[in-house]
């Protein structure tokens, strides 16, 4: 089975360099990177993954407006019958700094797997991806 | 209607005019003579286009942070804690990017959450939604010119409403709020919709109200070369003069290297007058610095490090203003003590340099030859492409690669050119793709790359440029190979 | 003893040796043979001399803040906060200000109370209280090497401690630690006394053992004009080369004004290295390049600014090592946070600059030539004076005022000389007082600072160095006249 | 009566800088200033002030051992028959950020009239020995 994954940047948000280097190293990393690029609704998240059987959707917000944009994003996943793939999520999620422990909680209860600090490598996040889809 | 590069006339902006108030309710309040009687009003330390004109003439740097939030009330207050505690010399309103894609039902949604949550659920100011009155009270709340900035392809509504509500500069163009902001928006598209922005601010000069004007110089802020960036930017410059701006701030974000930025902004100078001259146009320009746009460091000491770089090579080069970030800039939006935090720092070093400019030295010389003479490419072939005509150049210019911004999210860009540092940090570039330069400019690239490549032990190649990305976040400038 | 500039006997050397190291019990501690054994066993990156050449050799500039308190896990503390969460390059011990005056007794009061009210009552670590078992505890607990920096006129029972304790850099000379430090002790005593401290570090070199000798550029750290802190640095570099020390970092004081900063670096690199030259030494030359010593805004983000525009000058300016502020600096000694900050944010701009180096122009070839020109009028009188020998040279030079340092609280500093930024913020003799010039000098000086005065429409005056001397503390280089 | 002062920098303290500034304010306001420089004693000041028959001793700190060499010498200054002899302290008084109002607490119980924080300007402390010595 072929490891197709989603990566989009979500909502009105247009940062794309952070997109091109995650597009890159997880590709390098072996996944089969589907694009979905800036300024994507959670329609087109959704749309590319049934498209291409994806077992994961990584969703990028760097403008601080992703705790609006990614509500029911999980919710709308199982109505479209993408009942166990994986969400991440990461970027600058919120409005200004606040204490991380407390963003984590609120993506984690919207139904991502995993959520990610500003700052964080590319590799973290394909460690975690390859752990959780038990790829050796 | 058709983009061509030509004033438009009273009928043509008066008919897009009509359609372009009606977007959203806001838009039935703006009475253009009524505005204008309101704008002669405005005290002179409250006109931009003044306040930026006397600066340039006693040859000082002003700075001017970043800073929008979703409520009036809450705006006002930022914007006054940046004034009095900040010392900000021009004060920002940051449009959110809702409004930014012209999607005013979801600010309204964001405005009431804001309300509900008591905390800003925006990133920025819903200038549309708020409308004339409520930009009106920002203004009278403050005692500096203030300016929107943005990231918006198509601003006419929100020109329209900022400028009447007193705000004297919008920053933006045609080219640059629309290949850095938006994925499916036509060149063509914008630079029609950046016509009618410029246009209203043309009306304004004509009814003796000065509205400057400022196209947005760093595009994606991401190791862009100083000719791509001063290509573009004078390209906005000279759509904007034959719409009848007459207060123009051209803009440049740094890339790091002190003489490479220094000799950006000469040579973005130089060369921009020398086209306006040719053309005809009389524009008082000035120019406009970014600090340091790419990631962070997310210590706070060591952005402030950033900070004052940034601020420093500012003032060397003699820029009229300075955009200012903030030690929380790795995390996000920042509170309005940390903004205000990093425009102290800034202020305090452009004091400290006052008067002070990089002297000219042989390297300086020969990189502002460079840059020009690479700019002159680009310029050269848009021109060609338009057949003498700029606006329907970039056009063809975008389609055919020939203008080319790296990491730029619009499918309108060709994508095709990638820029990497050489061995002392300048940005040179390390692909072409199809970007017109002589082949000695070429090869100098080249030459300045493999250099690098070589001290490195390694191949020039994409990883290189991912290094560069993330170089100075982690404390660095040139991205060096992992050990 | 009779000073001249003549390396001493190893008859001499001991004979007084024995006499120092009765000053306070923990002197019968040293030995110098098994010292030598112990800095033998040093790994080479705890070795500042060693540390300094491979900066120099790399091109390079490494930071050192200063840092010191009374107890020993304290200053344990301290100083690993400082390599840790601070990335120090190298680390300091401050020494207190009784033990500069050798008011040992007066140490251990402090000592006492700093135990009792659990706060350090002492502004830097009394070493020589301490001993040399201390010393070498401390040096054990870091990775970097370490550094006494103090301000004594008669530092030869601390050197000697020091030293046996590992520590592998002094600074300090018989002018510098002198004339800003005292207030009645003769020229011809502290040069004698660091004589000794520079035999001391020669002795060691004749085993094999590198020592490092920094003195101390900045002299009162006050508007003092390039010229006259090189020539001390110079004399200095001289008095310790001849008494056998091989690695010696000259330092001088950021002014503020870029080309002149660069050029009092760059001068004093060339000048120095003529003189060794001249007189056939051969030393391993770096330098050290202070931040701004004055005064500094109380706020913490301009003191960023300060800050980070004296990393970014040392940086340009090519200096080997740059001593660091704090955010604090404003209200006395830093917390160890705040020491930390100034580093991060120095370290910072330091590697965004690494390479680049401020490129030749024509106003900085011209100041590098006037510092020169100054620094040699004092040089070569101090030598006449002293009929060919610097040591005696600079004793009678003190006398007559042909050396004369601003607001220094030494008698023996005549104290005529007065300096003032000119209009650029470049520091300019005010008044000579009797310190020799050419015509050609005195009148570019005195031209210089009319300019300023006639734009500041008041007379050349005392006021405006008071102006100057609050002006960075009040957010700018040159001190305007109130409004 | 002549407004004579003493001026000076107390202890193993050498920083001269302000010590000039101050001396050139004080007299331009029309002080008669007896300047006893950097690292003086108690005794030096108290000395100074017998001699000179002096109203007031203003002493300088700026290395922060303050606190220690200020201790005793209003009690010294009433041993000596300097009854009362207004005594002033400034600069940075004691090592660290401390809290100002502690400090200035310290220093008023050990005798002082008045205490001023880093970075006070020599008006300030002008106007008060103007308003201390009721000269208009």
């Amino acid at each position: 089975m072929k490891n197709n994954i989603v990566l989009g940047v979500i909502g009105a948000d247009c940062h794309a360099v952070g997109n091109r280097i995650l597009d890159y190293a997880f590709t390098e990393a072996g996944f089969e990177v589907i694009n979905i690029g800036v300024l994507s609704s959670q329609e087109d998240f959704i749309n590319a993954a049934i498209e291409t059987n994806a077992r994961a959707i990584l969703v990028s917000s760097l403008y601080g407006h992703g705790e609006i944009d990614c509500r029911g994003l999980r919710e709308k996943c199982e109505e479209a019958g993408l009942k166990d793939i994986l969400l991440y999520a990461g970027g600058n999620l919120v409005v200004g700094k606040q204490d991380w422990e407390s963003v984590e909680k609120r993506f984690k209860d919207m139904g991502f797997n995993r959520v990610y600090a500003p700052g964080t490598t590319p590799q973290m996040g394909i460690r975690d991806l390859k752990e959780d889809l038990k790829i050796v | 209607m058709e983009l061509k590069n030509k004033k438009w006339t009273e009928a043509e902006f008066n008919k897009v005019r009509e359609e372009v108030l009606t977007h959203w309710p806001t838009g039935k309040d703006v009475d253009l003579q009524e505005a204008a009687q309101f704008l002669k009003g405005i005290p002179e330390h409250k006109n931009f286009a003044a306040k930026l004109r006397k600066a340039k003439q006693e040859g000082i740097t002003l700075a001017q942070p970043r800073a929008g939030v979703a409520l009036v009330d809450e705006h006002i207050k930022l914007l006054q804690h940046l004034q009095n505690e900040g010392e900000a010399d021009f004060l920002p309103c940051t449009i959110d990017s809702y409004t930014r894609q012209n999607r005013y039902n979801e600010c309204q949604v964001g405005i009431e959450e804001s309300i509900k949550t008591n905390r800003s659920m925006l990133n920025g100011f819903p200038a549309v939604n708020h409308g004339v009155h409520n930009c009106r009270k920002v203004l009278a709340a403050v005692e500096t010119p203030l300016q929107a900035r943005h990231g918006t392809p198509d601003s006419r509504l929100l020109a329209e409403i900022i400028h009447a509500g007193g705000w004297t500069s919008n920053e933006g163009g045609g080219i640059s709020y629309n290949i850095p902001y938006a994925k499916s928006v036509s060149v063509e598209r914008s630079l029609l919709d950046w016509q009618y922005c410029d246009r209203l601010a043309g009306l304004y000069e004509e009814m003796g109200i000065e509205i400057n004007r400022e196209p947005f110089g760093p595009l994606t802020g991401t190791l862009v070369p100083p000719s791509m960036s001063n290509a573009v930017a004078i390209i906005e410059g000279l759509l904007a003069a034959e719409q009848g701006v007459k207060s123009l701030t051209l803009g440049y974000g740094q890339c790091g290297n002190l003489v490479q930025d220094v000799a950006a902004i000469r040579s973005l100078i130089e060369l921009s007058e020398e086209y306006f001259k040719t053309y005809g146009y009389k524009v008082d320009l000035t120019t406009v610095f970014h600090q340091w746009m790419g990631g962070f460091p997310a210590d706070e000491s060591k952005a402030f490090g950033v900070i004052s770089w940034g601020a420093a090579t500012a003032a060397l080069a003699g820029a009229t203003k300075v955009i200012v970030k903030t030690p929380h800039e790795a995390v996000g939006i920042p509170t309005m003590e940390a903004n205000a935090q990093g425009i102290k720092a800034t202020k305090q070093t452009l004091n400290l340099l006052k008067g002070q400019r990089l002297q000219m030295s042989k390297e300086l010389e020969l990189e502002i030859k460079l840059i020009k003479a690479e700019t002159k490419c680009i310029l050269d072939k848009v021109l060609e492409l338009g057949k003498g005509d700029f606006a329907i150049g970039t056009v063809k210019a975008f389609e055919a690669g020939v203008i080319d911004v790296p990491f730029a999210p619009s499918k309108y860009n060709v994508g095709k050119m990638l820029p990497a540092r050489d061995n002392n940090g300048a940005v040179r570039y390390l692909e072409f793709g199809n970007i017109p330069m002589t082949k000695e400019i070429k090869d100098f690239n080249k030459q300045l790359l493999e250099e690098r490549a070589k001290s490195e032990g390694r191949q020039v190649s994409f990883q290189m440029v991912v290094d560069d990305i993330y170089a100075v976040g982690k404390g660095t400038l040139v991205g060096k190979p992992e050990k």
